[in-house]
């Protein structure tokens, strides 16, 4: 395995409703762990990921936001939110629970351009 | 009041598996009892003799056991989705020839006669989806 | 009286859009698991005339939104639900 | 089980794609089959079951279509179709494979009061 | 370019939407299992400019939607499918 | 080609499970090559060895396996989504001390990395979702 690809984890779930945003995280940071570049895109309810506050202990589940928080850990820092799947929810970057980057249409069909493998969750 | 549970939502892959065994636990603390918890679709693997989930999830085959056991409610798995999806008891694995059998104890396979049974004999059915 | 249980977000408008329209007046409707996304303030819903609409406490506490609720919606726990599921002569499951 | 209980169910995705059509299907068959009135209710994709020309072998699956036109057989005969849902999908009565009957809003509101036991699929 | 998948009908808008805009002038998008639902004539889709948009053959026989089918879409096989994966760099699945 | 797999539809549940199955044959038929098939979340259930669909619905873990064997593909299950869900072999269930296993014949449980590494070392990855 001497070559890399560039991978595109895209996240279009709501947590903890289905098992989608746990094994997109996972698959993520497995391919980070064989060190390739991975970038995660969440669009959507993808984007409800990424809400402070979340306490899962009363629904039996870990907390996905903690996991999504050590995510730079893993040297996975290109994280890209769709700002019209934001904005329509009424939330703004202040509400995520860590630094992530706005794109609009153009700039998602230009970072897919970008990659060389695309997962989609 | 006697209430009868349909669930249609895998565990560890949809979150109504859990939400139904967390109503089945209110509504029998609250003294009402559960005529039958009915699994279908993909809610039979909640009946899995085999599932090992990480020490923090929750392990929902052995909890439906655990709570039918304390309170006699009856735990059945559609013969018809489950044979399909690979869960047999001993029986079903004999007559298809299967070299094992992983229904957990305390369930039992019957068919889909048992749910519209269910219904007619409680007085409330609801439906945990995926 | 029917209880109606939604357990998807409101991206799934035709899911919503169907519960809805089989609501009647004196109905109650309760947001389960990712259905409690539809209670968000920022996202108001024209819910109908006559529905009392409630989340469950789990579901929301899970997904961080207790802040951000609607103040028209009411949060109850599983002990209220089973209750609901009483006071209601059938339950309609939207998933 | 001397009682009676009036059944509705409801099916509301397509076929072919899920389970979620084909088990609405027999979950109305075999309550028919215990001697309980069923009716059945079609909304959003749920009314592309009643499509006609239904031709599943090259994805090898059972003729949904086929087992819908024996309903009747079974006396489930109140069969009934949410009007927008046919008609935003540029569908009229004559595009379904067997007699089902019209309802608006109201209309369904109506018949589930109707019924003592509601499953939707 | 890229090749893309959608497997669910034009009832779930966001999953449509997030496709389209996904697009790239130059991709395909092949329309698989419920996504066929997409191709109906009845129905039209305004499609972006430059995407190829069809339709796989034995999905749109399963449901009877072989005389349905708006005419800027068109079916291929099995294989075409396969060789679609081929001429593009990659393929991302909607579902 | 070099083809992979990425495969997170149950059969009987949903349509991707047999899309994928579908695709493999056509695949292989123009003479491209398939380096892994990954099962993943809900999409284990496509390797159960337990499965006894009815006559007129296809067995897709031993037409899996089947294929597996004339084309040397490699069918591997992700380790943590199978063991959670109930899908082991013989050394998870004497790991996790239960009664049996049901992995089917021609399949092997790894870890979530050799979905990383199909796609790296594919010329093209494809997913079949649910």
């Amino acid at each position: 395995m001497s070559t890399s690809k560039r991978f595109l984890v895209i996240s279009r779930r709501p947590p903890y409703g289905s098992s989608h945003a746990r094994d997109a995280l996972d698959t993520a940071l497995t391919t980070a762990v064989f060190e390739q570049p991975v970038s995660m895109l969440f669009l959507d309810d993808g984007v409800y990921q990424l809400l402070q506050a979340q306490q899962p202990a009363g629904i039996q589940q870990k907390n996905l936001g903690a996991t999504l928080s050590a995510l730079p850990m893993y040297d996975i820092d290109q994280l890209y939110v769709c700002d019209s799947a934001l904005r329509s929810r009424g939330l703004s970057l202040d509400d995520c629970l860590l630094p992530v980057q706005l794109l609009d249409g153009n700039a998602i069909a230009q970072l897919i351009r970008n990659h060389d493998v695309v997962l989609s969750f | 009041m006697i209430f009868s549970l349909l669930v249609y939502a895998a565990p560890h892959s949809h979150q109504g598996a859990e939400s139904a065994y967390r109503f089945a636990v209110a509504c029998l603390a609250q003294g009402h009892s559960i005529h039958r918890v009915f699994f279908y679709g993909d809610g039979i693997h909640g009946a899995s003799a085999l599932a090992a989930p990480p020490q923090d999830e929750p392990n929902l085959p052995a909890r439906w056991q655990a709570l039918a056991q304390a309170h006699e409610l009856d735990l059945v798995v559609c013969i018809a989705a489950a044979v399909r999806r690979g869960l047999l008891d001993a029986n079903e694995a004999r007559r298809y020839e299967k070299p094992g059998h992983n229904l957990h104890q305390g369930f039992e396979l019957s068919g889909l006669g048992q749910l519209a049974e269910a219904a007619i004999v409680s007085d409330r059915m609801i439906t945990f989806g995926a | 009286m029917t209880l109606h249980t939604l357990n998807r977000a409101p991206s799934d408008t035709a899911l919503l859009t169907d519960c809805l329209r089989a609501c009647s007046s004196g109905d109650t409707l309760l947001l389960i698991e990712d259905g409690v996304y539809c209670a968000l303030a920022e996202q108001p819903i024209a819910w109908p005339a006559g529905v009392n609409v409630c989340a469950l406490t789990a579901d929301v506490a899970a997904r961080g939104l207790d802040s951000r609720l609607a103040s028209s919606i009411s949060q109850v726990d599983d002990a209220d639900f089973v209750q609901l599921c009483c006071e209601h002569a059938r339950v309609i499951s939207w998933y």
